[in-house]
């Protein structure tokens, strides 16, 4: 067999469940994680009690457990997407500081993130299109970006117009400079870092079709 | 001093034009919207604001930006989907944003209440959020030179206060009040409950009333 | 009346309880102050609960009481001096960063500390006699005094071998440059700042004899 | 990852020969003796320790010193008058001492939990102890810049445990604990008592369970 069909796992593209599902299971037991609002926020329905996750918020508190429904909605207990959430057993709160102190310090072992570009080297571009007329919010991207042990992406590979999101070197403005250490799209697992991308999976495509749709050099994971 | 204050009207009335006001709260929670409606009232302008948001919907700040009282917004994330006043305001020109990513934000504001006079951080590095900013290589990283954020008077939300300004918060409504109390010159907080001296547990202080000049109770 | 009789306040020099107790009395109602180790302790005998002052302790607490006797006595509960204390209603406990900045971001009105010597632009030497075998020991004092809104000195005026303590520039290492802002001694009060000395009151002597055992010019305080 | 130790001995076992080891404590309030003693029986040499003061007495870190174990001091607080095993090492110029105002140590601990890569305070300012170092002139006053000091190791007491390794401490005993924590590669707490996870308050918690490798209960 050639490497093309060796890393492709999936007859078709991942959908976005699908692909929460398989982020879920590629955090390892006991680690402290934080969910990006949007499409990472999916991955918590699919972390099972046996990973033993801590789930972090920014707005202060460690022990975040799924959004609140019904009676469990207050209005002081919020996540970072401004969502009621829930409290698991052991959780705790803190102020502002203490918790960018846990983004910041490196004590985060996981961020998910969205991403509107990723590049071959790891920089992230996520908060700002750059449009003259935008109205830029940046949050806690940058601080996510930059603190976290490992720095995973979830995005579709292609723009509504068909074209990659990971690129040679982004064109929106940065997030982060070579902070992403895995991108996970519905076409394919990238592995990325300063000695370039590496395809850990494909979905519904071969390595081959792939390296025809992301303008950069694509070789498979070892 | 410590003063507990009958209404937020005399609590906010020694705020003049042209003050740094910090506002607690991350979305609703630890909004202190009381406050900030007797602000509104009392027609204080030309503020600089500090806020992680920059208003929503019709309602506290998002009034305070829409009635033109501020010139000038300090925050991490203006836009939102019904952020309309600042939207607004920030098209026209009529209001000056100086964006900051959350962390830097918190550790300015930080920095400000612990006498920090400035601090390398690698949040933003490289980023357009950066642009002219003094950089420096340490712990193996690029980092970025920050600067303290100063105010005249902080506005927050506690859950309770005891006899001698000491706070205690609730859940995720805890977020910017304690570093804003430090931060400013005169911290006034609005709380749910009034409790008399000792009726907090010392281990469970968040904010010790050192940092508390004014504590209004808000039904 | 000249300006020499008008400030003598007592006719005899203040032993170390009686300055306590002016120290003490100085103090605004509602002041958050800190007490250096030594001599300063004695001022928290002579404060009057309707002055309502909180004591601040660098090891982490505000609202600390008395030491503590008996049965009071808790290993868990001590001040900076690692003497057992007591805690009073409306106490609070944090930890050490959170505790120096409380002293360093300025919000302490006044403490009180022991000198070496103290030079007539309010210079402070309290840590290091700057003897070559001297094992130099510095805690919390430089924080204090650069971070207190006041900084009082209570001393004796003269060494043990008749030499002023209050000098025109220290000769011991600094602890820090322009703080002080009071002098207390068994002499004199002596105001100090970057406009030179002046004397608030003397014991048991007048302007005129003080200036013959200070190297600083003296003027009354207006 | 979290780990419950059944002995001090094993809970120590990993700290290597040169490592940096911060040890909580102020006075006897909240220093670890018996982690302490295990660090001295399982023979790691060439440490450098960062605690407030250099040991007191004939017991724990003074112990450490005593018997050869401690290349370097870094603390505020070393001579006491009961510090005579740090004063003879110091004499005979048989171990370093990195001596660091308070408030310095505390917020350079804080800085290297925080992600911070230095910072500048005015504390020390034309002192001995800022020479060498540079300053800066901010908020009106004389800085001197300051760096982070992090740990491999930090050895600390708390009080209560729960099952996620959230701690509480007890009054004073809190001191350098949180930083610490914070601050070191690995945290290794002793506890009076260990708690089911739930079993603290979450609003009281001090130092949170991210911070916390391996807790051990010492009766």
């Amino acid at each position: 067999m050639s490497s093309q069909t060796n890393i492709q796992t999936s007859e078709t593209p991942l959908g976005r469940d699908d692909l929460a599902r398989l982020v879920a299971r590629d955090i390892k037991p006991g680690s402290f994680v934080n969910l990006g609002i949007g499409q990472p926020t999916l991955v918590s329905n699919y972390l099972e009690p046996e990973q033993n996750i801590t789930l972090h918020t920014e707005n202060g508190m460690l022990g975040m457990g799924p959004e609140a429904v019904g009676d469990q909605i207050d209005e002081d207990l919020i996540n970072a997407g401004k969502i009621p959430v829930t409290e698991l057993p052991g959780a705790s709160y803190f102020h502002h500081a203490d918790s960018f102190a846990i983004m910041r310090g490196g004590h985060l072992d996981i961020c998910v993130l969205g991403a509107f570009q990723v590049s071959a080297t790891g920089d992230l571009a996520n908060w700002h299109t750059g449009a003259p007329d935008a109205i830029p919010a940046v949050g806690g991207a940058m601080d996510l970006a930059t603190g976290a042990k490992d720095v995973f992406v979830m995005m579709t590979l292609l723009t509504r117009d068909g074209v990659s999101k990971l690129v040679e070197a982004c064109t929106y403005p940065l997030t982060g400079i070579g902070c992403v250490t895995r991108v996970y799209t519905d076409k394919a697992v990238f592995l990325t870092g300063p000695d370039g991308v590496r395809v850990r999976e494909t979905f519904g495509c071969t390595l081959e079709e792939l390296r025809r749709l992301v303008p950069v050099p694509l070789e498979p994971a070892p | 001093m410590l003063n507990f204050i009958d209404t937020v009207g005399e609590a906010v009335a020694g705020i003049r034009d042209g003050s740094t006001v910090m506002i607690g709260g991350f979305g609703n929670a630890g909004q202190p919207f009381e406050l900030i409606d007797a602000l509104l009232e009392c027609g204080a302008t030309d503020l600089t604001v500090v806020n992680n948001n920059a208003g929503q919907g019709d309602q506290g700040l998002a009034l305070l930006i829409k009635e033109g009282r501020v010139k000038k917004m300090i925050c991490s994330f203006p836009r939102q989907s019904d952020s309309w006043h600042f939207d607004a305001k920030f098209r026209a020109g009529e209001i000056e944003l100086e964006l900051v990513p959350q962390g830097n934000l918190a550790e300015r504001i930080r920095a400000a209440g612990a006498g920090i006079g400035g601090f390398f951080t690698p949040t933003g590095y490289g980023t357009m959020l950066a642009e002219g900013k003094e950089t420096r290589f340490l712990d193996g990283k690029w980092q970025v030179f920050e600067t303290p954020i100063h105010a005249d008077v902080a506005l927050i939300k506690a859950l309770k206060a005891d006899g001698k300004g000491n706070l205690v918060y609730r859940k995720t409504a805890r977020n910017f009040g304690p570093i804003m109390a430090a931060a400013a010159k005169h911290t006034i907080a609005q709380v749910a409950e009034v409790l008399p001296t000792g009726g907090l547990d010392p281990e469970t202080v968040v904010t010790p009333g050192i940092y508390v000049n004014s504590i209004v109770k808000v039904a």
